[in-house]
């Protein structure tokens, strides 16, 4: 596939592992997080730390969006999809995410009508087929998918279709990354930044972490290349001692960002003044709800919602995985209670989730297969 | 040993630990061939059924089944309610095809089970299920060797069914049927049916009915064993009921068959609910019955048989082979009346004329 | 997060003005084009899908770029190259 | 004669010709056990797998079985939609079950076929069907020799549900797999999944994929000839993907085995799906390929001998048995990443991210 | 079972059957019309026609509630059936029933609900049950039937369900006999009058028969002894030369009726000035409609009916049977194009069909059976 | 037409005065009694059962009459008792 299989290509990614070996001070650690999700996916589902020098440590940080989900928001979701009028909607990554009693396959069994979407414009067209049942579509994602939110509702709004509506979920990736530069129990040297979310936002908006946190962050592709890439790119502002936003995905993310895109965010949704995000707690500003505009699009006003905070499992260590501040084997239920089938967290739910991505491509004996 | 290949090796013992299912009701998971598919497979099917057959979980099962000509049958069973006064769906699915077996001369010998379970169907009643299967095919003494499961999403099927397929290992072979062989039912009639009207509570009727469902084949080869070579046919009276059967049989010799009303046997209840709904309890299904072709000389010694049997106590000679009105079956009342007793048409309902 | 794979606009949807048909790697699917209404698209073009939308198009002279880093670091690159060529894992 | 008796002989001889199914629709009545079942089987089923074992209609086959060991396999198959691009429920129904057959090393020879059809399936539909598994029947060189048919009520099943049981003769034993062995698949892999869900229609995806639905006993038992005590499994690689089989055979065998990633036959358009949903074509379902663990020494023989049959010309070794993380898959990827390859969760969905 | 099994008594029967031969006279034929299906039922499941005289011939009536009902109100009711939010009730009875484009059966593989019941009540119960649907039972049977449907209204009427109605049916034995008496092409010597009817109507309405038209009939139960005492008690009728109308059936039969019953059917039904027959064509003053104070539940006036009248297939022969003129196997389609899994006209459907019950029951070679 | 069936009133629904409990050969059902409100209706009273509702009391002395009947027409009815008698047709 063009555009994909060259960024796979043996001979680069062994070449540039080959450098970053050679870039690397071997007398000195390297911390750096993914921010996103789709990174922890490709670091795992390609190997890609066994190319890596043992001083190059990767932490995967909290872009994925299933992972950040509250229970309650879950709840709140099954409580919509319960009403017998209702057909609730979402993407696949929402099936098996774990509420205070039960996820989507398990309200799915009970008799709740929810089913899978692959796009917004999807569960739009199963309203207009659908006129004498609410649809209901359950909006996840941070600003990379929150544009297709907005475009359906405004698609909604024109054609005038009354039986739709959009529990929207959507948060923002920068107070994310700014509860994360704000913890006090983590050591970082730089970040891989989120590719697809800076397809619509641009680069500009990360341009304070290298200012007032003095750390480089490089935007980045999801190929193997484009990783070792970025790495590479981290690891020379480390050693020129700069540190600057840098684009190594250009070939999707304009500096710019969507000007298209984010005008429909601004048009169809509005900044909440607080969200809970799981395991990092209530943030400012950091998700989107339906504007007033649209507030007949807006589940949230068009069911009576339970809206109960659901405290975590106690056992659940999300927030500190999340924040990179533990590796998933380290949470003291990772892979004998929580398990994929059986998940505790969030993050072992979404492929995307750093416990999910290490349970699944990652649990093995490294030492055997490298001896 | 590092501390993350210590958490590995705990993992790894975890996973190796016989799986339990925690959900309590089937998701659409449990079909998708993965990890709950398993889990289900191991804890419910392995658990209720295992035996060295079944233990290699392989794409089939391997059987030692020597020489001889094997019998082979398969039946899917949708009844509703899936439990009833007298049995479920599971024991029904193993006796049904034990019977089927044991109706073609064999000994029943080996099962395979396929479920269809819908989206939704609680863990607890599949477990129902399969403990009855398991009760029923150890008391058949045949073992479920292979199988499959399939979940279908919530209103794509009705909770449960099940195929059972059988092999067994034939033992006996019949003859041809003629003229003045008698005709016998092993006991009452049309209990499993009424039992599934009634328990389906579409009609408001009560009554202490149960199925008869029951594995047969011990109770068949005790008649091949005590006529041999004297059993033209034998027939369990499923679906469509005693009167199916006989004309399946009158139709394959090519001869009649005259039943005498009199001596059919049908319990007090059983005639009850027919006469409330209109229906003719020789077309309500049996599911521990069968009627036996049998020389008519040896009728006398192969009811005797039959009747020494739990399930044969009121076995019955109702009627005879005869001559002419070929693939017909005649009923003769008590005052010596006679008509056609022909195929059910359609489903036995409720008439009010 | 959120997965983007790329596609290649090959042709349009005659009703809706803001749908086109996208190939990848021979299979179609009609995506909303409507949040690259600034990019002057074209047959041809290859654009980012995200859930049912062109998210972003491609640039190719970017798209060479990254492939170009590597030949800037040096002589590295070719040695794996060559060892590469001397093996034999097929 | 009189008048009367002309008629009823002209209606005998009426009841005697082959019924004529005139229902357009399947109806409750085609599943009560009378005339309409009878018809149905008879007009519909008996004319399409027609042979010497099915026709007596009985309770089950007799079958001359002869020595030596059987396998004996069961699945349900409950796709939709029931028609897609390169097949139907029909002949997958009978290649899975002769496939089943063919991994235990077995020459398929008889099958039974069990059918739940929903009220108002349309009776075309069925031909279909039916048309569709004699084919595959034949083709796989099997018999179609007992069955049953259950209608449900609409609502109650999703159009036709198949369940086809098969016996095989045993022909070729399996030896235990050991570090060094080749593992092998047949073909390309995730076509039939990916096929189905295009046909499906549910994520408005276009494109030229076919199912991969073909019987596997030609191929299996030409690899099994060729290099004879050499194969140590055979699994066809349906639900739950390659990925799912590997992860089966590394737990049975107590070893791991290590796929290299390049080596995986996809073709693009699965691979184009796969990309838009967000989905591995390793945990796609096949239901034309194998994989084969074969010893090392003679997996080049092996694969040479699949290339020469048509329904094996893209086989490929695709990994190794491997000692260590014992019942683990691993993948290796082009330029020496490594991760596990573990068993499905859940069914594969289409995600975001 | 009490009040059954000692009416079936052989020894009865059979002496019974004597005094009948005994009784006969010789050169004489007689033609006896039972007119109701029941009795037809009866004579031939327990083979009664074995046990009479040569010539001793019965004729069966019009008596058929199933029979008589024309393809156009089949059509009808399933026109209701297909409404979405219909559900269709009848007796198990109506399933087969051919309407112009198939039958109830037919119709429910097509996607209608239409279910069976045992009772009006049950309807009703379904009708509370569904309160979003309109459940419509569809009323037939002779008085027998009607009080039971008007008493399931009343009680409608009187806990206010609304989704319920009757598609009403009912039909009326004495201008069903008036127009058997008045067809041309019939010698009857006497009838056996309805049992259950009469249970409800009495026996004076028969009165007429014996006044005006010189017939005698004998009301009569439903077991072998009933039915053969009947004929013996008009064989002794004709040899006395009497013509009146007898209660065989009084355990059951109150001379009187049930005037509780017909009370009922007097407040909520109303008669209709015509109403077809099948096969009979349309007689005046012979069936029940809805009365204009509960057309509340009358499905006539609620569902909007294409009420067409639909000519009885060309081979249809079945006014001639139910007229008694033809003897079931004498139609030109009987057995062959007519049988009950494809009945072409309605006397082929009902159990208590003249060729149902022929067909069924007594199919075969007497003279084998005798010989 | 309509069938009808002999039942024995055994009991009453305590909630609605029109319901009847009959027992038919062992099996019961409720039943409207709502039609025979001026027969003053005992349990044990034998009722005939249409569609769920009871039509018509049955009256033990004319049930009997009808089984008199034949003993009113003389010998044929002893003569075949006889024959039954000393014939074996079970
Ligand atoms: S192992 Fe489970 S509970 Fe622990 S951090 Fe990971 S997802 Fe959360
Ligand atoms: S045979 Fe059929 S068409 Fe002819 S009279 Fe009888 S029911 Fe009517
Ligand atoms: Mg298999
Ligand atoms: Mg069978
Ligand atoms: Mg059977
Ligand atoms: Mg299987
Ligand atoms: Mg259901
Ligand atoms: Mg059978
Ligand atoms: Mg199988
Ligand atoms: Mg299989
Ligand atoms: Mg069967
Ligand atoms: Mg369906």
């Amino acid at each position: 596939m063009k555009f994909v299989d060259e960024y796979r290509d043996a001979g680069r990614v062994r070449a540039l592992a080959d450098e970053i070996a050679a870039l690397c001070d071997p007398g000195r650690r390297y911390t750096f997080m993914e921010v996103c999700g789709g990174h922890t996916h490709t670091i795992y589902k390609h190997g890609l730390e066994d190319l890596l020098p043992e001083n190059v440590t990767l932490v995967h940080g909290p872009g994925c969006p299933v992972c950040v989900i509250p229970m309650g928001r879950v709840d709140d979701a099954i409580h919509i999809a319960r009403q017998p009028d209702v057909i609730m909607t979402s993407f696949g990554d929402m099936t098996r995410v774990p509420g205070g009693s039960g996820s989507f396959l398990d309200a799915k069994a009970a008799g709740a009508d929810i089913r899978m979407v692959y796009s917004p414009l999807d569960a739009l067209k199963i309203a207009r087929a659908n006129p004498d049942r609410r649809v209901v579509f359950m909006a996840i994602g941070f600003e990379t998918t929150a544009p297709s939110t907005a475009m359906t509702v405004l698609r909604a709004a024109e054609e005038g279709i009354a039986n739709f509506s959009v529990f929207c979920n959507h948060v923002l990736i920068i107070p994310g990354i700014r509860a994360i530069l704000d913890s006090p129990d983590l050591r970082l040297d730089g970040f891989i930044g989120p590719g697809h979310v800076s397809a619509v936002i641009g680069c500009r908006p990360y341009a304070f972490i290298a200012r007032d946190y003095g750390k480089p962050l490089v935007v980045a592709g999801f190929e193997p290349l484009d990783i070792l890439q970025s790495i590479h790119m981290l690891l020379t502002q480390l050693a020129q001692g700069r540190t600057e936003v840098e684009n190594q995905y250009a070939r999707v993310v304009p500096w710019a960002g969507n000007p298209v895109a984010m005008e429909a965010i601004g048009r169809v949704m509005r900044l909440r003044p607080y969200f809970e995000w799981r395991g990092l707690g209530s943030i400012a500003d950091s998700a989107l709800g339906v504007a007033d505009a649209y507030a007949a699009f807006d589940a949230e006003r068009l069911f009576d919602l339970p809206g109960l905070r659901v405290a975590d499992p106690k056992s659940c260590q999300c927030g500190e995985v999340l924040k990179g501040v533990l590796k998933p084997w380290e949470c003291k239920v990772f892979g004998t209670a929580c398990t994929p089938e059986t998940p505790i967290g969030t993050c072992m739910v979404s492929s995307e989730g750093a416990c999910a991505a290490y349970y699944t491509f990652g649990r093995f004996n490294r030492e055997a297969i490298r001896a | 040993m590092s501390r993350e290949q210590q958490v590995l090796d705990r993992i790894e013992r975890a996973r190796r630990r016989r799986p339990v299912v925690r959900d309590e009701r089937i998701t659409m998971a449990h079909g998708a061939g993965g990890k709950a598919t398993r889990t289900l497979v191991e804890a419910v099917f392995v658990e209720a059924f295992g035996n060295p057959l079944l233990a290699p979980l392989g794409d089939g099962a391997t059987l030692p089944a020597g020489a001889g000509d094997l019998a082979f049958t398969t039946d899917a069973f949708v009844v509703s309610p899936l439990f009833f006064p007298g049995g479920d769906i599971g024991d029904l699915a193993v006796n049904g095809t034990v019977n089927d077996l044991a109706m073609c001369g064999a000994r029943p010998r080996y099962l395979s089970a396929g479920f269809i379970l819908e989206e939704g169907f609680p863990v607890a009643d599949l477990r129902r299920v399969t403990a009855s299967m398991a009760a029923a095919a150890s008391a058949a003494g045949v073992t479920i060797v292979t199988g499959d499961t399939k979940v279908v999403e919530r209103g794509k099927a009705d909770g449960c069914y099940v195929t059972t397929t059988g092999v067994g290992t034939v033992e006996h072979a019949f003859s041809a049927a003629r003229p003045g062989d008698a005709v016998i039912v092993s006991g009452p009639i049309g209990e499993h049916g009424a039992a599934i009207m009634l328990a389906r509570g579409d009609f408001g009727i009560e009554g202490d009915i149960a199925s008869d469902t029951a594995p047969l084949h011990g109770l068949a080869l005790a008649l091949l064993e005590a006529v041999p070579g004297q059993v033209r046919a034998l027939r369990d009276a499923t679906r469509g009921g005693v009167a199916t059967v006989l004309n399946e049989l009158a139709g394959t010799a090519g001869l009649s068959i005259t039943v005498e009303e009199d001596t059919l046997p049908v319990r007090p209840p059983v005639t009850g609910v027919c006469e409330l709904l209109g229906l003719d309890p020789l077309y309500v299904a049996c599911e521990g019955r069968f009627v036996a072709v049998v020389a008519g000389e040896h009728a006398e010694r192969a009811v005797e048989t039959l009747r020494g049997h739990a399930l044969g106590a009121q076995a019955a000679v109702i009627g005879r082979v005869e001559e002419g009105n070929p693939g017909m079956v005649l009923l003769r009342t008590g005052f010596g009346g006679t008509r056609v007793v022909d195929v059910l048409v359609g489903d036995p309902l409720p008439r009010i004329c | 997060m959120c997965l983007g794979i790329p596609g290649e606009l090959v042709g349009y949807v005659e009703e809706q003005a803001d749908l086109g048909v996208v190939d990848v790697a021979g299979v179609r699917r009609r995506i909303n084009i409507g949040l690259l209404v600034n990019e002057d698209l074209r047959l041809g073009d290859w654009v980012l899908v995200h859930v049912g939308f062109a998210l972003s198009k491609i640039s190719e002279s970017e798209a060479r770029a990254v492939l170009d880093y590597l030949e800037g670091l040096g002589q590295a690159y070719d040695d794996e190259l060559d060892a590469l060529r001397g093996s034999d894992i097929s």
